[in-house]
């Protein structure tokens, strides 16, 4: 078997060549520095922010036993899901799994309704029949979860096929983690879209586990960008922690899509910070590893760069940092006072009616 | 073949054809996907023609991943289109059973998402296809909320109901019956028409017993309904058309009528969609009830290949006129 | 806790862990595969300390693979073992669902080669896991010949079930019940036992009416059954246990002692294992019937997650109450 | 979207380099020669033989409307499923798929028994439950194809993984068509297999089409070798219209998985000569196509190998091809007067008694 994929990824993983032949991004250089626009920089770290900032909110409503299902985070990953939805169009569309946060508040859903959700509450983007991060809105280009891992990639495929059926210039993004590339679905999808060039990207979370499952039990590879020769698909692999070097990738791809030029796998390496869920302890992931990847916390990363470019200081983070602040406080309290519903609406909405609904 | 006044007699193979076609012609949110449905125009030749008509995109090939045909088509619904995938056998949705119960038939209960999309799956045995080509899927998919099942038994319900599928905002799983394509004709409007999904049809009276069927058994049904007419016992048959949403009004006042009922499907027995009509008749209308609720279906086996195998599994009218006789005597 | 008498009570998934480790212990063909079965022990932690005692082999971390787990352990199963595959949830066994109504349910029938696997299924709701972890998978497999499928509701059927379910030379799905998990305990014997497959249990007597069900339900159905009791109602009821094959005698049974009978299970209603047994009462005992058969059933929806919701979903004893006092008064 | 790697087929796939890395082999070279006896020579060209004249024979039963179901041949491609089977021990298994008539001969299914298959004999190895080519055994160490394709790759892998667990040295072989490899469960079954290094060969009989569907709408890439490399899987592309290589390539691979050095994915170039089924007249493939692949027919190339190697002259081609007619004669007087099953026969053998049938 081979040896889990850590070692050489301690090294910065942005930096070194890497063995499968996909495209190796760095990070912080001066040439991100110049295709990165300082409002656009600041904005993705206030998204970094955000999102940190509902999260541990959720996991301390777990641990108030106030959230009756389970709870995922994607605590020291936000940087990957903030990174692929700001580099999108208002149309486009996002397919997102469950380490998504970011991306969903890119989107526009609000921290009011992502705790409402979490609440069961009837103001959350389900109305209380789903839970957790299975949000969806098609209004904002937002495919909801399914928890069937690799299940809405062949959707997003197919989202992508819409689009270029009607000549249409609009992209899909898609993400999966390391263990959902294991599914048949994950195959069927990408050799679909490789095959009829569909505008869509696909990136993998590669958090080095899957619930306790290292990478080497779940596949032979070291890099799961190699997933991607069985598609001929190009891909490239990009340090899930530095949300400009995952914007730039994403972009790439998103515009390469757009260009009809077909699909983009993106690996982007990363850590599971937290256990599985907030239930699990993960006894099972080295302590070290966890310290050693504490020190590559996405926001701590962006505030280097952030500082290196002379784009922010201290007090601008902490300024920030307030806000997210704030605004968690007042969506909590959105949700609290927000309504559950009624139990006769478990009948309501199986089926749609005549009439169309949500976006076209 | 033409009648007496020059209406050409359309088979229930050509009628599903034509329903695409239309609706193709009508609204350009319309597309199917499939394996070799294209240049081959599909293993039963339903599409034979369409890629010169519409594009290679538009009546799209696809790599052999009924999971990818089923997903992609959710995806592609829900973006504003209107797909008709195509199972080239129904005993294939079995690998895209996931996209169906799990997306498909959750995603407009839990975000309100719509998924417009047909799932045409050719079914059913008595063509000697065996094990994996004469499977009748429909039971599985009928305990799925979410879902839509339509089954037609002619050929203008196999075109007003294909037609009322790829209209329908829900996931309708559009069951054609193989063994019906080439075996059965009628002259069908010259007008367009659509048959409303949801509707079942008594298309023989009678007063003495109730025999609920669909797809191909109506019409062994109807055979052992001439048969039973001559020995002085009028059955009357309805045709479910649809599954789900199934018409229970029609069942029910049918059962009414006559007192007896016996349900009839290809399916096997043991938890088919006739168990359902049965439970539903011994709890809404038990007090209608003269004699016991006969089922006649398949035994619970896999479909066998061989010729006289093949011919004990199906049903057959020797198999509806006992139970009738025994029902209608009791 | 530990009894007057220092024998220890045993929760359900206690009664899991027990027979899995005494069949391992005895049967070295027997091995386990799954998702995080391994060095986690499984999402239930009903392999915690399995791999320390068996090996990383015999407890194997599979890939994130269900059709892959289900597909290997019938080439296993047909090699000699006797693979216990776990679902991590029964949910999940959609993506399975391929391999075992195709493969493991066919093979035996089409050329005599025997699938000796099991499949855990962790199943049910009312711990609010939403539409994606609280299915009731169990119609869709009742209605696949081929496959057994198994739900004990007491910690010792579902010890003696699994060490039956593990030496059958069957396909067996096995459904562990979620919410039972820790909530129900007793004294188990200690010397090795076995519940054969096959067959149900009168769990109550009664006269006035009976109550067939499986599973978390039948607790609720006991505790309807006590309050009935005070009522002057005597509900007999039937825990099926074994759902395929079913043990129809038992139900008949029952039925022609009460002239009355409910089904009750927490799977949706329409085209669930409730419909085959109404069907089968509606069949078989019709002249001993003194009354509609009732169905309490969840209603045809996918499992809500909020509260409200799921409690709304889930049959209640008060729904027991209200249907058992209407048939009672009938 | 790719060429079709026809093109570069018609100059001979085992002699020239391939674009994937895969391994090519060379075939009917003097190196080979040493590797074949020529005994096993003979009776793999034997089995060719055997192979062609059973399916001749179907086919004219298909014509003569005396099959009630559908009818298969791998007519044109037989080195493979010969080459492979003939490459294995006694107690290793198979899990054939629907263009591998030569394994099955190989393993000792006899035409007799395939015959009485097609027409639905009680006498067929599944009693008249089953047809065509849906053929098992376990006694002769044959999984039964399953005609949902791909299926039986994570079985074969789990019959691989029975003897791994048992410290058992037996091997498994599968095949699959070049559309089967687009199946989730192909993705699920590779990935498993090389995670745990199980002893199953993958064969892929790549014909070039599936059903109607060439190649380049199949897939992207243009060797379907490359998708092994998903897997970190060694992979070999071989000329599958040579006996010989196939041979050599499956006793490599064999013996790579005997020693416990887990899977090897083999390519086999080919071309479908006969319609999808024996109803499909093939339109759709360029006849110049045929035509150029006739020329490569893997019964001709035996020979002209077995007479350059001194192993054969024609006089012994024409005693073999007179032994094999009558034995497809003797074969068909078998099927013709066996019975047919009754009726009742359909109810039995839904359930396995209580007794372990077939082989351990
Ligand atoms: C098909 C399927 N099988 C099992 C599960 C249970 N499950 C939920 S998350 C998870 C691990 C996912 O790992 P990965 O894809 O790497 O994503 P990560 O959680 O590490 O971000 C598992 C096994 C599931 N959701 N879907
Ligand atoms: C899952 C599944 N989908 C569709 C089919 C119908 N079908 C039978 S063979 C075939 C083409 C197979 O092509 P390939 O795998 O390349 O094998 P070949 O026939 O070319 O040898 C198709 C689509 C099937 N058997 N299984
Ligand atoms: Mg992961
Ligand atoms: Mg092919």
């Amino acid at each position: 078997m081979n040896t889990p994929i850590i070692e050489r990824d301690q090294q910065g993983v942005g930096a070194v060549e890497n063995g499968s032949g996909a495209k190796a991004s760095l990070h912080g250089t001066k040439e991100d520095r110049m295709k990165i626009a300082k409002a656009d920089y600041l904005q993705m770290y206030y998204y970094l922010r955000l999102t940190r900032a509902l999260e541990d909110r959720v996991t301390v409503l777990y641990r108030q036993g106030r959230i009756a299902g389970g709870a995922y985070t994607s605590h020291g990953m936000e940087a990957i899901s903030v990174g692929y939805a700001y580099a999108l169009h208002a149309d486009d569309v996002i397919a997102p799994y469950h380490r998504d946060m970011g991306a969903y508040l890119v989107r526009g859903i609000t921290p009011g309704e992502v705790l409402a959700q979490y609440l069961g509450k009837r103001t959350g983007p389900t109305k209380g029949k789903d839970g957790n991060v299975h949000l969806g809105d098609l209004r904002r280009g937002i495919i909801a979860f399914v928890s069937h891992l690799a299940d809405n990639l062949p959707v997003a495929a197919g989202a992508a096929l819409a689009f270029k059926l009607r000549g249409e210039t609009r992209v899909v993004v898609t993400n999966t983690g390391d263990g959902g590339t294991s599914r048949g679905d994950f195959h069927e999808a990408l050799n679909f879209a490789s095959v009829r060039k569909l505008p869509v990207v696909f990136f993998c979370n590669n958090n080095q586990y899957a619930y306790s499952t290292p990478l080497h039990l779940q596949m032979a590879i070291r890099d799961v960008a190699e997933r991607a020769k069985a598609y001929a698909m190009p891909s490239e692999i990009v340090d899930g922690n530095d949300v400009g070097a995952v914007y730039l990738a994403a972009q790439r791809a998103i515009e390469r899509a757009r260009r009809g030029e077909g699909p983009t796998f993106i690996e982007c390496k990363t850590m599971r910070m937290h256990g599985h869920s907030e239930h699990d302890s993960a006894k099972y992931v080295p302590r070290a590893l966890l310290e050693e990847w504490k020190k590559k916390d996405p926001i701590l990363k962006a505030e280097r760069i952030l500082r290196e470019w002379g784009y922010a200081t201290d007090s601008d983070f902490q300024a920030v940092q307030q806000r997210v602040i704030k605004e968690i406080d007042t969506a909590l309290e959105f949700a609290e006072r927000s309504p559950l519903p009624e139990g006769p609406e478990a009948l309501d909405g199986v089926y749609a009616d005549s009439e169309r609904e949500g976006l076209a | 073949m033409t009648t007496a006044t020059g209406a050409q007699e359309i088979t229930y193979l050509e009628a599903i054809s034509q329903a695409l076609d239309e609706e193709m012609r009508q609204d350009p949110r319309v597309f199917l996907l499939g394996e070799d449905i294209g240049v081959y125009g599909g293993a039963f030749r339903i599409t034979e023609g369409f890629q010169d008509k519409y594009g290679e995109w538009r009546v799209l090939d696809t790599p052999l991943s009924e999971s990818a045909i089923v997903g992609a088509a959710i995806g592609a619904g829900m973006m504003g289109m209107r797909p008709v995938a195509e199972m080239q056998f129904a005993d294939f949705i079995s690998c895209a059973f996931d996209q169906l119960t799990e997306v498909a038939a959750k995603n407009h209960y839990r975000w309100g998402a719509a998924v417009p999309i047909v799932i045409r799956a050719p079914y059913g045995g008595g063509i000697h296809g065996g094990p994996f080509h004469s499977a009748c899927p429909e039971a599985w998919f009928f305990h799925t909320p979410g879902l839509k099942i339509v089954a037609p038994a002619t050929a203008y319900d196999a075109k007003g109901l294909l037609k009322a599928a790829i209209r329908d905002n829900n996931p309708v799983i559009y069951l054609e019956h193989k063994f019906l394509y080439r075996r059965i004709k009628e002259v069908l409007p010259e007008e367009e028409f659509v048959v409303p999904i949801g509707q079942a049809k008594v298309v023989r009276e009678g007063q003495d017993l109730s025999l609920i069927t669909y797809g191909a058994m109506v019409h062994v049904a109807l055979e052992a309904a001439e048969i039973l007419e001559r020995e002085g016992i009028a059955m009357e048959v309805v045709d479910l058309r649809t599954l789900v949403p199934m018409d229970t009004d029609t069942i029910l006042e049918s059962v009414r009528k006559t007192s007896k009922v016996m349900v009839l499907h290809e399916d096997t027995k043991t938890g088919g969609v006739g168990a359902e009509i049965a439970a539903r008749i011994a709890e809404q209308a038990f007090d209608a009830l003269d004699g016991p609720i006969i089922r006649v279906a398949a035994p619970d086996t896999p479909v066998p290949y061989s010729p006289p195998l093949e011919a004990f599994f199906i049903p057959k009218v020797d198999d509806v006129l006992e139970a009738a006789r025994g029902l209608a005597a009791y």
